[in-house]
């Protein structure tokens, strides 16, 4: 659009850049219905597993056989953390600041990638017990449920990282404001999925 | 971005290139359209094949195996290559237009998800030539969809995946153009029928898709990968499909209808001269269907054995809808009643529309009596009642919208003399088709059945059947011509071809410029267009001056993005026989896809702008000619 | 001029720090309620049938907490997004439901 | 538009016609033909439903033709522009949720009373499990297991159990009752009962394969005395050929040596393939073929031929020759029990 947006005259850009221009506010709304939709595939597939739960497993991989409280409640803390480094990337850069924004989005991202290994592991820890895609009915709707939230952590990462990396050199505008924000966006709604495992899948598993 | 980077040289192509490579939501359109309207004679040859089979007892043209093929493709085609993208062809033509929007929200998202549609639909219909279609019903309940020996049901899985994928972006893209890219004074309740049609319609795609996509992944993890969800062996429960499957399929009809609906509800004010009885309550009774359409899925699980509450409850849902559909047809009515009806074929089609799509909402309220479906499910009952629903509703709504907005989207018109031809084979064809067929699922005739014994009380009212669908060929030949025949001709025809257009899109030039409006339109209430021709005025009111205009650049990325997806998911259907190839092609498709993805997210595209010197040309150009 | 751009920046200054404070309680909470979650299973303190709600339900409001306070949900502008955002809440939950209970 | 009314009204009387020619469908087999009390509930409720939609059907109708017929245009003229009528909206509201309510309440409790399966199963119990294309009956009490041809006993209801050993089927048998699926690893019930005795038609009603269509069987009704008679003579009759066929296996007839080396080892329980305990007495062979000779050796040399996909092997010259087969068949049509 060819209309000059208001900047705020203390931080030198406008006052939300993520939804100034009418294509920010485009990206803004749709990557929210988007995440509508998102809700609704994460249903889907919890409902598979609530619906499949232990089913097909013998006793000694079950869920409250299998799962372990350290691991789940570190890659919990990570998750969470990183949900807050996001938010404060975000207000950093509605402050115009570049620079903060950008060591809090690495913060994020180291964050998320530590949950990502933490996963892989726990992922080949499961596999040599016995417990994996095709054991039973139980195991591919387990990994089918947690690997998509994992695929989901994967791709926030590269994509931030694509972010971070082609607006290094960047002042944050009214062009870039949007994509990081949306991308911030997708973060959170990660971290909303892992709560929901982490209660129903692990927690709700280990209760006998 | 006029304060980020400099104006753009535009990038354009031509011939081919540009089709490949447009963002015009116009040229999308038609593109959708085209592709829809290949894929309607796909699925009408295999309709046409599937009653030939049936025409007599025990008769041998074709095998089960390709008969359940048949059905499978035919059902799954109709469903999401042919209706849907039609469905999407004049929402892309028209809804911007309507709402005196240069383009829709996301350009390169719109080019993007026609071209998923598209290679999704071929990659399903390439199955006939690896000898194998997918053959396990367009609803591929599991277990017989996970059969190792069922390998078309590959390529429906892959398909469908990649198409529906198109389809969830063309959702959000109208959601946000509606919301986002309306003209000064268009409030939302100004805007025409067919928009808030597709509106709603947008809003169940991004609710209905994702329980498919989940659905689509895991019978292909389980085909493919060895997974068990399904395989009570291993623990799996095969009634978990059935109920995504549902969840996606029954507002699916509804994605189907309500823009048929809002089709008849420009077509039928405009030629009675009217405004639309009701406007408020369509409105909300198009929400109202939206929304209920989410609890009933249960109705097509009757007979699956949730107990009798859960059939109770959903039955009564199911009924429910009746009442808000019921409004919009005393509404359509009540718009006639008073008015100056004129019948072209447009007309034609929507007038006709009511009765036969009364006769299948009745057998629909019919069906959600759940003891009484104990009886008519999966029988031919069934098969009459969604093809009333679907050909009488959908069809015909398509039909209609074809005669309506083809001057608007080709500047020439359809000849109405084939057209009547075309209109009354139809409906002569279609009547007879499937008037028979709720007698005979009553007379105990199941649906998806290759061959019948003789002496079961079926042959003649088959052989009527069959007799019917024949005259729908023979008309579809008859609109094939009266396409060719326009296209041919060289009378152009004026703006607001009919004389009585009362929306937006019936003041614009045709063809349309690329932009739309030189200058964005100011709308003074609903029918904006009909109450400034009330008034006087030959022209609608403009809410800017003449300036520069922005406009997306062309991309071939879109292409290559879903080409690579198509790629891999050969590639995945290939594993299983050759893990080399396979997999080496799965790895080449989604780096293709992905290095798309990233070279978009890479590379700056501000657009183009079109100098206002150009626009104040055009626009003279234009009133010299004395149309607008 | 000077003058009240000074006061401009103290303000946005304040409400920047508002707004952090904001984000810190509420991820506080989030971190309380993780604990409270993990303790109850970890001393296995809930009896199994009661169970399931009461992890739900510390669920639920972290994830509010997260859309509400993190994510802006409820932003002026947003009614549709928040509309249609509850939609989908609405059919993931019949979703979830109907798996759960209309299996057998 | 004069064509148009006429064609309209054109059409709907010949398929009337049509449909009076073919009357109600089949005996035994339609819906609109009740032999028992399932489908009389059905029948009833479908009745009830129709009268409704003809009440609406009517209402519209008479609006539509009125206004096609008065409002052509005439004239260049600008008809009023209404915008629309609270007191007609609230109207067409209102009347179609009564008209619901009233469908509602006969839909629910017709509902029920078709889910007492298991009161009905005190008092018969029948277990059905689908095979890919052929249906197997377990009367668990008599501990028979049989067939294609489900026997049972007129004037009371039967409860059934349903299961499959493969992919969904569904069991529908028109006449006497709506279908309920079969869904492997699953447990359904539903219950079936006829007025009189007969022989009723059923179908597998859920797609299941390339033979889904062929997928037939038939059900019997006996009187209560005939039945338990059968019931007997089915357990008598199994127990004997078990015994005699198993244990000694040296003083065989021809075609009981090569139903031992070919066919026993699947059809023998009837677990397997569908029991042939009965075979003599069955009026069709594979569910829908009559039963004579010439089908059944072609049958046995080549299943497939008849029914696409079927699990059972063919036997070529090679494995059981001409006369064996010969032999095989009088053998087979000596398996009778009455
Ligand atoms: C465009 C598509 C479309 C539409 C609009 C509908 C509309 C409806 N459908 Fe249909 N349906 C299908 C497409 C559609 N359907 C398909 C494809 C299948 C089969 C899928 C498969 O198995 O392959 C199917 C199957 C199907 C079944 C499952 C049957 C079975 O498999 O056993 C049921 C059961 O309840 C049903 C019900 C309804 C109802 C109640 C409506 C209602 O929305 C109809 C409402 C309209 C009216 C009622 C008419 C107007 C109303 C009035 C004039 C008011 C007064 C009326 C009364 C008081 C009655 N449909
Ligand atoms: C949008 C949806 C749609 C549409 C438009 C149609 C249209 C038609 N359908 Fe469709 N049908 C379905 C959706 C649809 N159907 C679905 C979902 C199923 C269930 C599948 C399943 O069980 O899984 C089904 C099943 C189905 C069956 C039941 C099969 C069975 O259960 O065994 C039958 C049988 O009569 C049938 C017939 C027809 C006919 C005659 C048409 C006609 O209206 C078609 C008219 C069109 C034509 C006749 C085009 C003619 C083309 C030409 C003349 C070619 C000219 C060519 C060139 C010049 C290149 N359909
Ligand atoms: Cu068994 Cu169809
Ligand atoms: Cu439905």
């Amino acid at each position: 659009m060819a209309h000059a947006v208001e900047k705020h005259p203390v931080t030198g850009i406008p006052a939300n850049p993520e939804k100034a221009t009418l294509e920010g506010k485009n990206k803004y709304v749709a990557f929210w219905f988007f995440l509508g939709g998102e809700t609704v595939l994460f249903a889907s597939l919890f409902g598979t597993y609530v619906g499949l739960l232990n089913s097909g497993a013998p006793e000694e991989l079950r869920s409250y056989n299998i799962f372990e409280m350290e691991l789940v409640f570190i890659m919990t803390m990570l998750l969470l953390t990183s949900s807050l480094t996001s938010v404060l990337a975000m207000m950093n850069m509605k402050a115009n600041n570049p620079g903060r924004m950008k060591l809090w989005l690495i913060v994020t991202l180291l964050l998320g990638a530590g949950f990502l290994g933490a996963e892989i592991y726990e992922f080949i820890h499961y596999y040599h017990i016995g417990h994996t895609f095709t054991s039973s009915a139980f195991g591919s709707a387990f990994y089918t449920l947690v690997g998509f939230h994992g695929a989901h952590v994967t791709f926030g990462l590269l994509w931030i990282t694509t972010l971070l990396i082609r607006n290094w050199n960047r002042p944050i505008d009214v062009y870039n404001a949007p994509k990081f924000y949306v991308s911030s966006l997708y973060w959170h709604f990660i971290d909303v999925v892992w709560v929901f495992i982490f209660s129903i899948v692990y927690l709700l598993g280990m209760v006998n | 971005m006029a304060q980020t980077t400099a104006m753009q040289q535009s990038r354009k192509y031509n011939g081919i290139m540009d089709w490949i490579t447009t963002v015009d939501h116009k040229k999308i359109g038609i593109l959708y359209l085209f592709s829809g309207i290949f894929f309607l004679l796909l699925g009408g040859i295999e309709a046409l094949l599937i009653r030939w089979q049936l025409v007599k007892p025990m008769n041998d043209f074709v095998s089960g195996e390709t008969f359940n093929q048949l059905i499978t493709m035919h059902g799954t085609t109709m469903i999401f290559l042919a209706a849907m993208p039609m469905l999407f062809g004049f929402m892309n033509a028209v809804v911007p237009l309507q709402i005196g929007a240069r383009d829709v929200a996301f350009p390169f998202i719109n080019s993007l998800g026609f071209w998923l549609f598209f290679f999704g639909g071929v990659m399903l219909n390439l199955s006939w030539f690896f000898g194998a279609a997918p053959n396990a019903g367009w609803t591929a309940y599991a277990p017989l969809s996970t059969q190792p020996e069922a390998t078309g049901v590959d390529f429906y899985a892959l398909g469908l995946q990649i198409s529906g994928f198109g389809s969830l972006m063309a959702g959000i893209n109208f959601l946000v153009t509606i919301l986002n890219m309306r003209a000064p004074g268009m409030k939302l309740m100004r805007m025409p029928l067919f928009t808030w049609t597709t509106f709603v319609a947008s809003a169940l795609i991004v609710f209905a898709f994702p329980p498919l996509t989940v659905g689509l992944f895991m019978l292909m993890f389980e085909r493919l990968f060895g997974a068990a969800y399904f395989d009570p062996a291993l623990g799996g429960n095969v009634v978990i499909w059935e109920h995504l499957f549902w969840i996606f399929g029954h507002p699916e009809v509804y994605i189907l209808i309500l823009p048929a609906f809002g089709i008849f509800s420009e077509i039928i004010p405009t030629f009675a001269r009217k405004r639309l009885f009701g406007y408020t309550t369509m409105v909300f009774a198009t929400m109202l269907i939206g929304f209920l359409g989410f609890m009933v899925w249960v109705h097509h699980m009757f007979t699956v054995g949730l107990g009798p509450v859960a059939n109770s409850i959903f039955a009564v849902a199911t009924m429910a809808i009746a009442v808000p559909t019921g409004v919009k047809i005393f509404n359509w009515l009540f718009t006639l009643w008073g008015g100056q009806i004129k019948f072209n074929v447009a007309m034609l089609y929507s007038v006709a529309f009511i009765p036969s799509f009364l006769v299948g909402g009745m057998t629909g309220v019919m069906l959600s009596v759940a003891p009484a479906d104990y009886q008519y499910h999966d029988s031919y009952f069934v098969v009459a009642h969604f093809h009333y629903v679907i050909v009488g509703g959908v069809v015909y709504g398509l039909f209609a919208g074809l005669y309506y907005w083809f001057p608007l989207m080709f500047g020439k018109a359809l000849s109405e003399k084939l057209g009547y031809w075309q209109f009354w084979l139809f409906f002569i064809g279609f009547h007879l088709t499937f008037f028979p067929q709720h007698f005979l699922g009553l007379f105990g005739m199941p649906r998806r059945v290759f061959t019948y014994l003789d002496g079961q009380g079926w042959d003649t009212l088959n052989m009527l059947s069959t007799i019917g669908a024949f005259f729908m060929g023979v008309s579809t030949i008859v609109l094939l011509v009266a396409v060719v025949k326009a296209f041919l001709s060289k009378d152009r025809v004026k703006p607001d071809h009919w004389g009585d257009g009362r929306t937006l899109e019936w003041t614009l030039p045709v063809p349309t410029p690329e932009y739309n409006f030189a200058q964005t339109p100011l709308v003074k209430g609903l029918d904006t267009f009909w109450l400034e021709k009330m008034a006087g005025n030959k022209r609608v009111s403009v809410a800017e001056e003449v300036s520069d205009i922005h406009m997306p650049n062309n991309s071939l990325i879109p292409f290559f993005m879903s080409l690579g997806l198509f790629i891999a998911g050969l590639g995945a259907i290939f594993q299983m026989d050759n893990t080399v190839v396979g997999w080496s092609l799965i790895g080449f498709g989604l780096a293709m896809t992905f290095v798309s993805m990233f070279l978009r997210s890479w590379i700056d595209d501000h657009g183009y702008y079109i100098p206002k010197s150009q626009v104040e040309a055009d626009l003279k150009a234009i009133r010299e000619k004395g149309e607008q | 001029m000077n003058e009240s751009h000074k006061q401009l920046e103290l303000e946005v200054k304040a409400e920047s720090k508002r707004e952090y404070q904001l984000q810190l309680i509420s991820f506080a909470m989030m971190i309380l309620l993780t604990f409270v979650a993990f303790g109850a299973v970890y001393a296995e303190l809930m009896p199994v049938w009661a169970a399931g709600g009461f992890l739900i339900i510390l669920a639920v409001i972290q994830v509010f907490l997260q859309l509400y306070i993190f994510m802006h949900m409820n932003n002026r502008g947003n009614t549709w997004i928040v509309g249609m955002m509850w939609l989908g809440i609405f059919v993931a939950i019949i979703t979830v439901a109907a798996l759960r209970l209309l299996i057998w | 538009m004069k064509s148009f009314k006429k064609l309209l009204f054109g059409i709907v009387p010949m398929m009337m016609f049509a449909v009076l020619l073919s009357g109600c469908g089949q005996e035994g087999l339609s819906a609109l033909k009740p032999m028992g009390e399932g489908a009389e509930l059905q029948l009833r409720i479908i009745l009830i439903s129709l009268a409704i939609m003809l009440f609406v059907l009517i209402i519209v109708s008479v609006i539509y033709v009125y206004v096609l017929m008065k409002f052509r245009r005439k004239d260049e003229s600008i008809p009023k522009q209404v915008e629309g009528s609270s007191t007609l909206e609230m109207i067409w509201t209102v009347v179609p949720i009564i008209l619901l309510i009233i469908l509602a309440v006969p839909t629910i409790t017709t509902t029920v009373e078709l889910a007492k399966a298991k009161e009905a199963k005190k008092e018969e119990e029948i277990n059905v499990t689908a095979n890919l294309y052929w249906w197997e009956f377990e009367y668990p009490e008599a501990g028979v297991v049989t067939g294609q041809e489900l026997v049972i006993p007129v004037g009371k209801r039967v409860g059934i159990n349903l299961t499959s050993k493969d992919v969904i089927h569904s069991f529908w048998v028109p006449a006497l009752s709506g279908k309920t699926d079969t869904n492997p690893g699953l447990d359904n019930e539903m219950w079936l009962h006829a007025n009189e005795p007969g022989t009723y038609y059923g179908k597998c009603a859920e797609l299941c394969g390339p033979s889904h269509a062929l997928m037939d069987f038939k059900v019997i009704a006996l009187e209560q005395e005939e039945y338990d008679q059968w019931l007997a003579d089915m357990k008598a009759k199994q127990d004997e050929n078990g015994e005699k066929l198993v244990a000694d296996n040296t003083n065989l007839t021809t075609g009981e040596q090569v139903y031992v080396e070919s066919c026993l080892s699947c059809h023998g329980g009837g677990k397997v393939a569908p029991s042939l305990t009965n075979f003599g007495d069955r009026e069709w062979l594979a569910g829908y073929l009559e039963n004579n000779e010439d089908n059944l050796k072609e049958w046995i040399r080549d299943p497939q031929e008849k029914k696409q996909g079927a699990l059972m092997p063919g036997f070529n010259e090679g494995q059981i020759s001409n006369e064996e087969l010969d032999a095989l068949v009088d053998f087979l049509y000596e398996q009778k029990i009455d």
